[in-house]
């Protein structure tokens, strides 16, 4: 306690918070049967999100067990999304694949839920690690902060102001994001380039419409945009596709081909990049059956098979990597559907 | 009892130079209040962005207000009778929706608008039927339909989405196309601005549609179909909220299940700060449109200045604020004006 | 039928009604629902809205009302995890926010009496404006590390029994604003604003400090809440509470509080979120999904409305059937 | 059933055994009802007795419960307002029924302007019309104002500028003169006999009995919803029909006490509010009972409204027994013993959708207390003593005051405000709308409180009511006092010169 007899931060950070990962993996175990996976996107009817549920619905039946999908129906309704984390623990299934709204406003319900013996696993956005037994994530947050700034300096010939377009600003993995492509950009090889702005769309179409114009007022120079959203990558396409800015101002960052194929199509575009979400949510489900079965604990260095995806290692915090994302342009992008 | 003679003074022969003036100048000085905080808002924006008042950049301020102007213009019609449309928002994204899956399925752009207006009427009837003949408040009543037709809206919707990609080219193009700086969707906005403020002027409907709002139970002893004028607000409203979906749909090429959520509120903050008085009886639907430009300015204008996104909504609330509280002070002074002529001991 | 209870046939009391129907059928058919757990969580997570809804039918039964409270409740959030990040003591923090919801809250009944304008357009400048601060000040941080006994206080129930610990504050609160609307001179007089505000006013009721205290106690409590919330769910972020007014506003009006003003009690607003809360915990228990909870929230606040004016036009159809007979009445003597 | 022969043409307008009810109470019994035309027709009756009832079913605003209307003897039904209007029938409603936000011209006009092509509005017309209107009623309301903000007499006039310009066969006024002075009602006279030459059928509500028999040659009496007598005026005396109308002899309206005035309980010094009134300075005693006269918009009620604190004045003090009010505090007004009955007692004496019981109890907030909290027993007590005393004519004390007749509902607020207790009483026509047999227990009221100390001062249109009660009458002109006359100087002339400007 401090003079004044007060709770402090550095009071709570001196008791330091231990969460253990109780129990010890059988690597060999049988692949249980009959469990239940509940998957709890940040969304339900968000595209990006069906198209994860898929897959792991997929995988989930492919291992013999039962898929069940609950969740929010506003992105932003975080009591929404612990309701659902509390309904999941009250229906006893066996582990949950959740895509947290909040790295924090979660884990209560999560930690309850692991205290009732069920597994969890997060994908696409984390939650605190002691939260969760793994976290899939969809690539490694440095490649994809880092290869997004590499395909815009190569459409605008490394010259130039850029400027990001964000979510929400309290976006973790947008945050994430952003800070390795700053570390990208410090390469003296962009040393003529410059990030001059970065505008927050709050996965709005209408929001990130406005935000874009406000841009390129702003920056008359501006060259390139990067949007690690895709909702807002959508809307500066289509934003630029009507404008006269069309061409001329080079667009990136994470989008869906279906989403994107006209605006690639028509030259809005040139290239852009995402990991597949199908496989996203299969990897959430195999590992997801992983840790109910006890092959996997969670721990640092263990290994699994991912069925035809093949052999996986946890790496540091609970955290397994998808793979590299597709960079998708005009020549390759009708070859893929989601 | 002695009658003496009356002494006012007998009325002048010559009739006040027009019509119904006075009230007008209620009006209209308060619609001139916030058509000047908007100048100075542009005024000083382009003086610190030359860009901003380039052909493109007009276009855009003209765009972006268009389908806030329309729906406006529709609740403020509701508003006026005393009455609101919360579900204006989830008519929207339904009707947008509508037009879409046509139009995805190879349907022409007439057809297709057509479409999203209907389904528009549809709601605008539903809301106008629950309203009028269960003659319950119309908050509720539109609240809970707000939540009935974005619920419906997202059960049929799903996680389905309708991009530029499936739509025809020529619709888009219309979209974000036009005459120079003037787009085309703000050239059918003002149509239907303009038309509506002269139907609310000009004709007796209209004028009625104030009454029943100013005084509901003096409305139901002048024999004015209060039900049926209801019924019409509700179901032009509608009619907007569709016709403002197919614009949508155009001007952003992309409706998914959550269009149009959350615009209850930026429609009735435009129609407030246009002047129209939520106790109804009072304001016009230019006042309703200069609140839509407004708020939508607002918008434009502080990313134009480099205001970080950060700033942008605290800004906002406290420009909407000081937009009322404007208004407000106005109509201070004209009551008080109005009051000192109208004392007969000058 | 007898007077007393053609008046208990209230909307409140039907809600009340169905509230209990909807518990009784719960614990019989759904399962989960009726453990200890779950009752913990459905109260706990229903609390934020029901702690709103106290304040706010008092606003709406005096004719106004308050958009703004749940970003008052998402600035006081904020502000409670930046404080806490430049290291301030959590004992002191807490009555800062506090004291930032009554300025809040001052700042709307001051713009609403003084400049007298309409409050639901105030609020709705508010709701931005507070929200758009409360982003100024913590920014795209989430704050989650605050002290355990506080957490556990938040989110955690007394032992094994259902009841968070949260819970017993609160009833102390509703009886307090139970006591305040339906028993004291000041509630009446709120009853009176919200029918008739001239004439109120023409009795001497004083209208704009009734409603300025009005306002600041929604602050108030819209700020306890934003505590509440960021502890209860481990997370200070500039958007917590994000949406809250319209569902207070939901349940408040399904608990036949009229918005014209002038009528309702605070008994059927807590009845109504709480119904709402129920619904909703059993219909995900029963993996309805959220857009069909959607749909049913809204049939319900629709019914919530027709409901008693049917039921209203029943019984004038009633009692105009008695009286064709019933001699007519005359002014009874004073019975004391 | 029995009524006089009239000769000349068939009745325009008849009810048959007209009976209507509200939820328990019976308001018509088996009331009929001729009118012929180039007629007018009194109707008669106590508060309550069912007058606006049976205009309103005339109207089609309400359906009877039984019983017939005929139109040109043809038996019609109206489903609303609308029809009625449609048929001929233009009706002046008891309560003014304006468009606040809507101009005069407007609300003459509204449902029925001059058209031009196309169905659009003719502006200028309708303006002509209304100027037109006004001018023929001797008043000068300019037609582009808003209604909102009108006194409730000018709000009477633009109402019955409404109904004249319908050029209606008939025309039904329920208590069209209760706001106006002399003036303004010889003027409306003036206009009903000449519609009445030309052949309309007019039915005219008062309780000022001279009145009626000034302008009426029939008059149809009703007694608790039920129908007592149909007859011609021509040799009846006002006693006569009061005896109808009440059921037995009337006490004598005017019953002024004689009372020596104590010391001085409230006192204006120079009072004035910009735009309202001029340096009003004016004393009320212990017992005194002082008039305040003056046309229509002398600024009566605007002094009214200052003392009591509900407008702010611009200079000047006010005391009660020796202490200074704050200007615009209402409350502390009330706490210093004042009490204002207003004029308006839908906006501002009553709280419509609120019980009898509760709207009386609204003065008492401070009194009915115990710990805190309400005492509910104190405040039942206390309301139903009152309404009581005032002979409030109800069906239960906890149903809404918007059920209660007219009348009754201005007993409410008279009870709500004697409820206090207070020192000073000031009511702005306090008699507006009642009966003359309750007017006379207001009278008698009023003069007890004066008896028993209570300093009153009073506001009304009503000469005779001013020149019966008052041991003082002070005359405003255009917002500043223009004399202070004592009783035995107080006669019309002297008043009405004063009131005018004629006199200094
Ligand atoms: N809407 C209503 N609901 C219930 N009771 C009503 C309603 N309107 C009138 N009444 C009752 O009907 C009776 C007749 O009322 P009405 O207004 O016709 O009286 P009145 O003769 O016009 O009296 P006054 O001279 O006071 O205006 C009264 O007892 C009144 O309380
Ligand atoms: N609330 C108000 N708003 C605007 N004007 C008002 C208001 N009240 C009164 N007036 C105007 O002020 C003037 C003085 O009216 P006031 O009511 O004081 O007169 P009065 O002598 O009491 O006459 P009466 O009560 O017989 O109408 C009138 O012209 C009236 O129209
Ligand atoms: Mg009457
Ligand atoms: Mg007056």
């Amino acid at each position: 306690a401090t003079a004044c007899g007060g709770t402090t931060k550095e009071d709570v950070k001196n008791e330091g918070g231990a969460a253990a990962t109780a129990g010890k993996a059988d690597p060999n175990a049988a692949t249980k049967k009959g469990l239940t996976v509940g998957f709890l996107p940040k969304q339900v009817n968000n595209p990006y999100f069906t198209t994860a549920g898929q897959g792991g619905e997929k995988a989930v039946k492919e291992l013999g067990s039962t898929y069940k999908e609950v969740g929010p129906s506003s992105a932003t309704d975080t009591s929404g999304q612990v309701s659902y984390v509390n309904t999941l623990t009250q229906q006893q299934v066996d582990a949950m694949a959740v895509s947290a709204q909040d790295p924090g406003a979660l884990c209560t319900a999560l930690k309850q839920a692991m205290n009732n013996g069920i597994k969890v696993v997060t994908y696409d956005s984390d939650t605190k690690p002691e939260c969760r037994n793994a976290f899939i994530s969809q690539a490694s947050a440095e490649d994809l902060g880092r290869t997004e700034v590499q395909l815009l300096a190569e459409q605008i010939g490394h010259k130039g102001e850029i400027a990001i377009l964000s979510a929400a600003q309290t976006a973790t993995n947008q945050n994430t994001w952003i800070e390795f492509m700053k570390k990208e950009l410090e390469d003296p090889k962009y040393k003529d380039m410059k990030l001059v702005e970065i505008a927050y769309g709050n996965d709005d179409a209408q929001t990130s419409f406005q935000q874009t114009q406000g841009l390129l007022q702003e920056h008359p120079n501006l060259k390139g945009i990067i949007s690690p959203t895709t909702v807002g990558i959508k809307a500066a396409a289509q934003y630029l596709s009507g404008s006269k800015y069309k061409g001329k101002v080079k667009l990136t960052g994470l989008g869906t081909p279906n989403d994107m194929r006209k605006y690639v199509k028509n030259g809005t575009v040139e290239a852009f990049e995402l990991w597949d979400p199908a496989r996203l949510g299969e990897l959430a489900g195999r590992t997801a059956v992983a840790l109910a079965s006890g092959q996997i604990t969670g721990k640092e260095g263990e290994t699994f098979r991912a069925g035809a995806m093949g052999e996986y290692t946890i790496g540091e915090d609970g955290v397994i990597n998808l793979g590299k994302p597709t960079v998708f342009d005009a020549k390759n992008i009708d070859d893929f559907d989601f | 009892m002695t009658v003496t003679a009356p002494d006012r003074t007998p009325v002048t022969d010559v009739p006040r130079s027009s019509g119904t003036r006075l009230v007008d100048r209620v009006f209209r000085m308060r619609e001139l209040a916030i058509l000047a905080v908007l100048l100075v808002m542009i005024v000083v924006t382009q003086l610190g962005n030359s860009e901003f008042l380039s052909e493109q950049g007009i276009k855009d301020l003209l765009l972006n207000a268009t389908i806030l102007v329309l729906v406006a213009t529709g609740q403020s019609l509701v508003v006026i009778t005393r009455n609101v449309d919360l579900s204006v928002g989830s008519v929207l994204g339904i009707s947008a929706f509508a037009a879409g899956t046509y139009l995805q399925g190879g349907g022409d752009s007439v057809p297709a608008v057509l479409l999203a207006v209907l389904t528009g009427v549809g709601f605008g009837l539903l809301n106008g039927l629950l309203v009028s003949l269960g003659q319950v408040p119309a908050l509720v009543v539109t609240l809970g339909t707000l939540y009935i037709i974005r619920g419906i809206d997202s059960i049929w919707v799903g996680s389905r989405q309708i991009t530029a990609a499936d739509l025809p080219g020529s619709f888009v193009d219309f979209g974000s196309g036009g005459v120079r700086a003037v787009p085309y969707l703000a050239l059918i906005a003002l149509a239907v601005l303009v038309a509506t403020a002269y139907y609310l002027k000009h004709f007796g409907s209209g004028r009625e549609l104030y009454a029943l709002g100013s005084n509901p139970e003096a409305a139901r002893l002048a024999g004015i179909p209060v039900r049926k004028r209801i019924l019409a607000a509700y179901t032009f409203c509608g009619a907007l909220a569709g016709l403002a979906g197919a614009l949508y749909l155009a001007r952003f090429g992309n409706v998914d299940s959550g269009t149009g959520n959350g615009y209850e509120l930026t429609v009735v903050s435009a129609v407030v700060v246009g002047g129209v008085v939520f106790t109804g009886g009072s304001g016009s639907v230019y006042g309703a449109a200069l609140g839509a430009l407004l708020l939508t300015s607002v918008n434009s204008v502080l990313p134009a200045l480099g205001v970080s996104s950060v700033w942008v909504l605290a800004i906002n609330g406290i420009l909407l604020i000081c937009a009322i509280a404007v208004d407000r002070v106005v109509a201070l002074r004209v009551a008080s004006a109005l009051k000192k002529r109208n004392a007969r001991h000058a | 039928m007898p007077e007393s209870v053609m008046r208990a046939v209230r909307w409140d009391t039907v809600v009340g009604a169905l509230l209990v129907v909807v518990l009784l059928l719960s614990f019989g058919f759904v399962d989960g629902f009726g453990n200890a757990l779950n009752l913990s969580f459905l109260i706990g997570n229903t609390l934020p809205i029901a702690l709103i809804a106290l304040p706010m039918t008092m606003l709406v039964v005096c004719g106004e009302i308050d958009l703004s409270v749940a970003s008052t409740a998402g600035l006081s959030g904020a502000v409670m995890g930046a404080l806490w990040n430049q290291g301030m003591a959590i004992e002191a923090i807490i009555p800062v926010c506090l004291l930032l919801g009554v300025v809040c809250g001052l700042v709307n009944g001051l713009l609403v009496t003084r400049l007298g304008l309409p409050s639901l357009a105030v609020t709705i400048g508010t709701l931005a404006a507070y929200r758009g601060i409360a982003q100024i000040v913590l920014g795209s941080d989430a704050v989650t590390d605050f002290p355990a006994p506080y957490l556990d206080f938040a989110a955690g129930r007394i032992g094994d029994t259902f009841v968070p610990y949260a819970l017993l504050p609160f009833l102390a609160l509703l009886a307090v604003a139970v006591v305040a609307l339906h028993a004291t001179p000041f509630g009446r007089s709120l009853f009176a604003i919200g029918a008739g505000e001239e004439a109120a006013r023409f009795a001497g009721v004083r209208v704009r400090r009734q409603k300025l205290i009005l306002f600041t106690a929604t602050g108030l409590m819209a700020s306890l809440t934003g505590v509440f919330w960021a502890l209860h769910y481990a997370s200070a972020r500039y958007d917590n509470a994000t949406g809250l007014e319209l569902s207070v506003v939901a349940a408040v009006l399904l608990g036949g509080i009229d918005f014209d003003g002038g009528k309702g009690t605070l008994g059927g607003a807590i009845a109504g979120v709480f119904l709402l809360g129920a619904l909703q915990n059993v219909m995900s228990l029963q993996d309805v999904s959220a857009q069909s909870q959607i749909v049913v929230t809204g049939v319900l606040l629709v019914l919530s409305v027709l409901g008693p004016r049917v039921a209203r036009q029943v019984s004038a159809a009633r009692a105009g059937r008695r009286a064709a007979s019933a001699p007519v009445s005359k002014a009874p003597t004073p019975t004391s | 059933m029995t009524h006089p022969s009239t000769t000349g043409p068939a009745p325009v307008l008849a009810l048959r055994d007209i009976s209507k009810s509200f939820g328990a109470v019976r308001a018509l019994r088996d009331v009929s009802l001729e009118l012929f035309p180039g007629e007018v027709h009194a109707l008669a009756g106590e508060n309550g007795a069912g007058k606006s009832t049976l205009i309103k079913t005339l109207a089609g605003v309400h359906r009877p419960d039984a019983g017939q209307v005929l139109l040109d003897g043809e038996p019609v039904v109206f489903s609303g307002p609308g029809d009625a209007r449609d048929a001929g029938i233009a009706v002046i409603y008891q309560e003014p029924t304006l468009f606040p936000d809507l101009s005069i011209a407007e609300n003459i006009f509204m449902g029925r302007r001059p058209r031009r092509t196309l169905g659009r509005i003719d502006h200028k017309a309708t303006h002509a019309a209304t100027v037109a209107l006004m001018r023929r009623l001797g008043v000068d309301l300019d037609p582009d104002r808003p209604a909102r903000g009108l006194s409730i007499a000018d709000q009477q006039i633009v109402e019955i500028a409404k109904a004249l310009s319908f050029d209606a066969r008939v025309l039904i006024m329920d208590e069209p003169t209760a706001a106006l002075t002399g003036s303004e009602v010889a003027r409306l006279f003036g206009v009903v006999r000449t519609l009445r030459e030309q052949g309309a059928a007019v039915l005219f509500i008062s309780h000022r009995l001279e009145e009626i028999f000034q302008i009426c040659r029939r008059v149809t009496t009703l007694r608790d919803g039920a129908w007592i007598a149909s007859e011609p005026l021509a040799g009846m005396t006002e006693d006569d029909l009061v005896r109808r109308m009440v059921g037995r002899d009337l006490d004598e309206l005017y019953p002024k006490q004689a009372v020596s005035p104590g010391e001085v309980a409230l006192s204006v010094r120079r009072l004035t509010r910009e735009g309202a009134f001029t340096d009003i300075s004016f004393e009320v005693r212990r017992g005194e009972i002082v008039g305040l006269a003056g046309l229509v918009g002398a600024g009566r009620t605007e002094v009214a409204r200052a003392v009591f604190g509900i407008d702010r004045w611009d200079a000047g003090e006010v005391e009660v027994d020796g202490r200074r009010l704050t200007n615009g505090a209402p409350s502390t007004a009330m706490a210093a013993g004042l009490a204002l009955v207003p004029e308006d007692r839908r906006a501002q004496g009553l709280v419509m959708d609120m019980s009898i019981e509760r709207n009386i109890g609204l003065t008492g907030l401070r009194t009915t207390v115990r710990a805190g909290l309400m005492d509910r027993r104190a405040e039942r007590s206390r309301s139903l003593d009152w309404a009581v005393r005032l002979q409030v004519k109800y069906a239960r004390i906890a149903d809404a005051v918007s059920t209660l007749s007219g009348g009754n509902q201005q007993k409410v607020v008279l009870a709500k405000w004697l409820a206090t207790g207070p020192k000073v009483l000031i009511v702005d026509e306090p008699t507006r709308g009642i009966d003359v047999g309750t007017k006379a227990e207001v009278h008698r009221l009023l003069s007890e409180l004066a008896a028993d100390g209570v300093a009153v001062l009073m506001i009304s249109s009503d000469l005779p009511e001013i020149l019966g009660m008052a041991d003082r009458v002070l005359v405003m002109h255009e917002g500043r006092l223009t004399a202070e006359i004592p009783r035995s100087e107080a006669t019309e002339e002297t008043v009405m010169a004063a009131a005018t400007g004629r006199a200094a």
